[in-house]
C-alpha cells in the first residue's frame, strides 16, 4: 500500500527470551530477528516492520468475510486495491467511529470456544494501527449476522447502542468516551438501532410503529408514533437507512413501499409511496402469485445521502422471496420520486451499498458466495460506477455479507 | 390495520393453550418453562384477522412446490421458513437433534402447507445449539418471514436460548399442530 | 441413523424459566418446547429428542474439517452415510479412546477469541451422547495441523501424551483414570509421539534417531538408538504408523526408504529397503533433477496392521515435492517387501487412512479441498475397497484434512 | 551420515553471529534476544558438508522456475520453502506485517536460490500473528522442508512466539544473508 507508513519492530519481551534461552540450551535451532547485531554479510540482513494505515477515508468500503470465515476486509473503492483486515468474529458487528480514530467491534466468545463463561464486549482498535486498546464489557447482545442496526454510534462518536434479545429485547448504552458500560434499557416489541442524536435511539417495533427512546434523562422514555406499516403482512427491511445531517431515515417495505421518516424527539413519518409506481408500474401486491419487481435482500437499499439517491436491488418473482437474488439496480431520486435508472447487474448480489463521496461508488456482493462450497466464502464484490453504470473493479476475496462504509 | 395476521399462528395456539385460562395464568405458566405459549406484542392477536386462508391464493411458490418424502431435501412441506442447516442431514432427524447438541427450548416458527391434505401447520424451527455448524444441506425458506423487530417471525436470529452454549449446529422443524 | 437411541429432551433451567417469564412479560411472542402440557389438537405435536450413537466402530472414520472449518465429521465406510460431527477446533487434535467410550479433543483457546489468556487443554467428550464431561488443563501444546503423533493416548486408555513445543521441545503427560495433568517432560531436539506401552512414548529425533523415553519412574529417562535416518536431507515422514499389537512402527523417508522399528525399553530399528525397488524401479534419488516416484502427501501411508499391507500416497516427481499431490497408491506387503499392486487415484489425494476391519477399506482425500476457493474447505473422501480396488462411496462435504480411524 | 547439511544454513549462521564467540557465548546472546543463532541438535554441524551445493543440478523445480519481480506470486525467488498466505497480498509486504499483526520473532528458514546472480540466500519466513488468517494468496514451497522434528525447517508449524496471540495471518520472507 502506497499510504501505509512503517516502524520497526519492536523487540521481544524479556521473559521470552528467556525461555528462547532456555530452549536453544535444550538443542533447538532457530532464527530470532536480529538485524542490528548482524555481522558481515555480502547481503544486508532486513528488518521486519509493523505498516499502518491512514483514516478511514470514504473511498474505503468494509466488507464482512461471512459466517465461515471471521474478519472484515478493507478496499479502496478508488483504486480496487485490499487495505488490510479488521478483526471482527463470526456474528460480530462493525461501528466506525465517525472522527474516524477507531474502530468499535461488538463480539460474543465463550472463555473456551464452544463451552465455558459467555462474555460480550466491545473491542476498540486503533484506526492507524489496528491494535486493539481494550475491550468494554457489556451485559449482552443479539446473535445474528448481516444486521447494520444492531450496533451503533451516535454522530458525535460518543455513545454506543448494542441490541440484545435475550430473548428479552432491550439495548445497551456504552459511553466511548470512558469505555464504560452505563445502562440496559428494555425496548419491548423493537429493535434495529437508528442514532437519534440528543435524544438517544430509534427504533423499528412489531406493532408497526417507530420508537422514540429518550436516553437523556435518568429513565428511559420510549414514546412511540402511530402504527403506519404492517410488519408481519409487509415488513420494513431491518436495513434502514439513515441520513445523520438530515436526521432523516428511509425504510423500504418486502412490498416496495418508502417511507421516510424526520426523527428527533417525537419521529415524523411520512406518507409512502411504491417504488414499482415511481418506476412507471403497477405497485406491488403483499400476496403470492402475483409477478412484480421486489426489493431483495439483506442489505437491499443503500442511500447516497448527499444527492438525495437510493439505490435498491430489486427481483422479479413474487411475494416472500425477500432474499432472493438481486438481478436489477433501481436508482431512486427520492426527492422526485422517480426510478430514474434500471440497470441490470450480474452474480446475483443480495448486499450492496454506496460511498458517500461527491461522486459515489455502488459495491454490490452475493452474500453467500464462495463457489459452489455453500460456505458462504468471501467472493467478489463489484464496485460499480453509478456515473456510467459500468463496473469499474471486482473486488475478489473481498466479502461474503454486510457491506459498511464511512458515513 | 392489521397488527398481527402470521396466518393463524396466535389463534391456534390460543386455543391449544390458553382455552379458559386467563393470560395472568397463562404467563405464570410459561414462567413454570412447561407450556408453549404466545404472547403478543403490545395489542393481544386479533382472532378474526388471525384466520387462515386456505385458497390456492395463499399458496406461495414455496408450498406449490413442496413435497412430503424426503426430509432431506430443502423444498419438504415442513421448511417453508427454515433457515440454515437441516438436522436431517447432519446426524439428527426432523424432530431431534445431532448427538451432542442441545434443542433450544424457544424457537421461531412458520406456518406451512402439507401439499397431502392442503392444511396449514405450524412448525417449530427448533435450533440444535453448542455444536459447530453443521454445514450440510443448508436450506433457506422465507415463507412469511419477517425482520428481527418481529422476532419469532425471523429466521436469520440465533435461536439459541437457555442453552449451555449459544453456536449453531442445525436446526429442526418441529410440527407444533394445525394451523 | 438407524443405530441411534432417542431419549427426550430434558426440560430448560429454571433460571431460564424466570428470564422467559420476564421476555413474555414484555411483550415478546415466541413457542417454548411443551409437548407434554398440549391440549386437543388434530395433529399430534411432536417432542424434541436427543440423539445418541454407538460405540466408535472399526468401520468409521474421522475426517478433519481443515484449517478454515472446526469440526471433525464422522462417516461409516461400510454404508458411506454421515454419523456425526466431533467438536475440534482449527488445529485441534483429536484422539479416539481405544475403550471406545470417549473421545479427547487437545485444543488451545485464548479467553476472548484474539486476546485475552491462552488456554490449552483436553475435553472429555462421552462417545454416547457426544456430551462435554470435562477439560483437563495442560501447560501448552504445538501449533500445527494435520499431525496425528502430537496428542496420542496409551494402549490401555490410562495415559495421553501431548507434544508441545513453546520453542522448548516437550511432552505433556496426562492422567485419563483421574483426569488430570501430571508432568511436563523436556524432549530436546525430537517430536512425533508414539505409544510404547509400559515404558512412556517413542519420537522420532533430528540427529536421525528414535528416542525411547522411560516415564516410569519420578524421572524421566531418555535413550536414543543409533542415528539411522538423515533428517534433513531424507526426513522420515512424521506421520509414524504403529501397530499397537506388534508394537511395532512403520516408517516411512522422502526418499522411499521404508523403516520399521520394534518398540520397547530399547526399539530396534531394522534396515531400510526402498519402496521403488520392491515395485522393481531404482531406488528414489535425494536431489532434485531425477525423475521417480516418491512417496507424498500429509499422511502419506496408512498401515493395515492385520494383514501388514502399507498403502502408500506416489507421485512422480523430483525430490523435494514431498507434498504434492498423489496420482497412485501403491500396496505394498511389508514381510515380502513387495508391492503388489499400483492403482492410480482420481482427485489428487495427500491424507490417506485404512479401517482396521478384517476386510479393510481405504479412505482418501486431498488435503485443502474445497472447489477453486482455497479455503481447504471440507471436500469429497473417497472410500475405496483394496480387494477390488474400486471406489465403494464418496464421502461428501466430509474432510480437508487428517483421517483417522479406531486402532 | 550427514546429520544436518541444509545446505549452508548451519554455516553461514556460524561464521556471522559465531566467529571467535564461544557457543557459551552464544547462547547467552540468545538469551538477550538480541542475535539470531542456530544451536544444533546434539551434534555440532559439519562445516565441510554444510558447504552449499551451486551446481545446476543443486537447483529444485522450484528454483529453475523461480522470477525476482513480483513477490505476490507463489513463484517469487524467496517463497522456495514458505507455507501460507502471503503478507504482500495482505496489507504487508515482504518484510512487513500488515496492520494490527504482530512479527513473531522467531521463525522457520529456508534457502531460497535467486535467479539474478544464482547465488543461495537464507530466508527467515517470519509469521505475522494475532489477526485471523488473511487467505490472500495462499503459496506451499517445499525446498529443503522437513518434518516436525527438524522444526526450525518445517512450514507446517504455526511460528508464533513471543508474540501476546498466536493466531496465524499471513508469513514475510525476510532476507537474512548470503548462504
Amino acid at each position: 500500500m502506497n499510504s501505509a507508513a512503517s516502524s520497526p519492530l519492536s523487540g521481544a519481551s524479556r521473559s521470552f527470551a528467556r525461555s528462547l534461552a532456555r530452549a536453544a540450551a535444550f538443542g533447538l535451532a532457530m532464527i530470532v530477528a536480529a538485524p542490528a547485531m548482524a555481522g558481515p554479510a555480502s547481503v544486508e540482513p532486513e528488518e521486519s516492520m509493523l505498516t499502518t494505515l491512514p483514516s478511514p477515508k470514504p473511498s474505503w468500503v468494509f466488507l464482512q468475510r461471512g459466517v465461515a470465515l471471521p474478519g472484515t476486509t478493507v478496499f479502496d473503492t478508488s483504486t480496487g486495491k485490499y487495505v488490510a483486515q479488521i478483526e471482527t468474529p463470526i456474528l460480530g458487528d462493525l461501528a466506525i467511529d465517525p472522527a474516524g480514530k477507531h474502530y468499535y467491534v461488538a463480539e460474543t466468545v465463550w472463555t473456551r470456544r464452544l463451552h465455558g463463561t459467555r462474555q460480550n464486549f466491545i473491542s476498540v482498535y486503533d484506526a492507524h494501527t489496528l491494535t486493539l486498546e481494550g475491550d468494554i464489557d457489556i451485559p449482552g447482545r443479539i446473535l445474528v449476522g448481516n444486521r447494520e442496526r444492531d450496533f451503533v454510534v451516535s454522530d458525535d462518536g460518543k455513545t454506543a447502542y448494542v441490541y440484545d434479545f435475550s430473548p428479552i429485547s432491550s439495548i445497551n448504552v456504552i459511553d466511548l468516551v470512558k469505555r464504560k458500560f452505563v445502562k440496559n434499557v428494555e425496548l419491548p416489541g423493537c429493535a434495529d438501532l437508528i442514532p437519534n442524536q440528543g435524544v438517544g435511539v430509534v427504533s423499528l417495533c412489531s406493532d408497526g410503529s417507530l420508537a422514540s427512546v429518550n436516553l437523556t434523562g435518568d429513565k428511559a422514555d420510549i414514546t412511540r408514533t402511530d402504527p403506519f406499516f404492517n410488519a408481519t403482512g409487509d415488513p420494513v427491511f431491518d436495513d434502514v437507512q439513515f441520513d445523520r445531517t438530515k436526521a432523516e431515515a428511509v425504510m423500504l417495505s418486502y412490498s416496495g413501499l418508502v417511507y421516510t421518516a424526520k426523527l428527533g424527539a417525537k419521529p415524523v413519518v411520512s406518507a409512502p409511496f411504491s417504488i414499482q409506481e415511481a418506476a412507471g408500474l403497477r405497485k406491488g401486491e403483499t400476496r403470492p402469485l402475483d409477478l412484480n419487481w421486489y426489493p431483495t435482500g439483506h442489505q437491499p437499499s443503500a442511500l447516497h445521502r448527499a444527492s438525495g439517491h437510493l439505490y435498491v436491488l430489486m427481483h422479479a418473482g413474487e411475494f416472500w422471496s425477500h432474499k432472493d437474488n438481486a438481478t436489477e439496480i433501481w436508482d431512486l431520486d427520492l426527492a422526485a420520486r422517480k426510478v430514474v435508472k434500471r440497470i441490470a447487474v450480474d452474480g446475483g448480489p443480495n448486499v450492496i451499498n454506496v460511498t458517500q463521496e461527491p461522486e459515489p461508488k455502488l459495491v454490490v456482493l452475493s452474500d453467500g458466495d464462495g463457489g459452489n462450497t455453500g460456505y458462504a466464502l468471501p467472493g467478489t464484490a463489484q464496485v460499480i460506477d453509478p456515473a456510467t453504470w459500468t463496473v469499474k473493479f471486482n473486488l475478489r476475496d473481498s466479502g461474503s455479507g454486510l457491506i459498511q462504509v464511512m458515513q | 390495520m392489521t397488527i398481527f395476521n402470521a396466518d393463524s399462528f396466535g389463534e391456534t395456539l390460543l386455543r391449544r393453550f390458553a382455552g379458559g385460562t386467563s393470560r395472568r395464568g397463562m404467563l405464570a405458566r410459561i414462567g413454570a418453562a412447561l407450556v408453549a405459549a404466545p404472547v403478543f406484542p403490545v395489542l393481544p392477536v386479533s382472532r378474526a384477522e388471525a384466520k387462515p386462508d386456505r385458497s390456492p391464493e395463499s399458496k406461495t411458490m414455496f408450498a406449490r412446490n413442496a413435497q412430503t418424502t424426503d426430509d432431506t431435501k430443502c423444498n419438504y412441506w415442513r421448511y417453508c421458513a427454515i433457515d440454515g442447516t437441516l438436522c436431517t442431514c447432519s446426524g439428527g432427524g426432523i424432530h431431534s437433534c445431532p448427538p451432542g447438541a442441545e434443542a433450544s427450548p424457544v424457537s421461531w416458527v412458520g406456518t406451512c402447507v402439507n401439499p397431502d391434505d392442503g392444511k396449514a401447520y405450524l412448525i417449530a424451527y427448533r435450533d440444535c445449539c453448542g455444536k459447530a455448524q453443521a454445514n450440510r444441506c443448508n436450506c433457506d425458506g422465507t415463507d412469511r418471514e419477517t425482520q428481527i423487530y418481529t422476532q419469532q417471525l425471523n429466521n436469520d436470529i440465533i435461536w439459541c436460548f437457555g442453552v449451555k452454549n449459544t453456536e449453531y449446529h442445525c436446526s429442526t422443524a418441529v410440527l407444533v399442530g394445525a394451523a
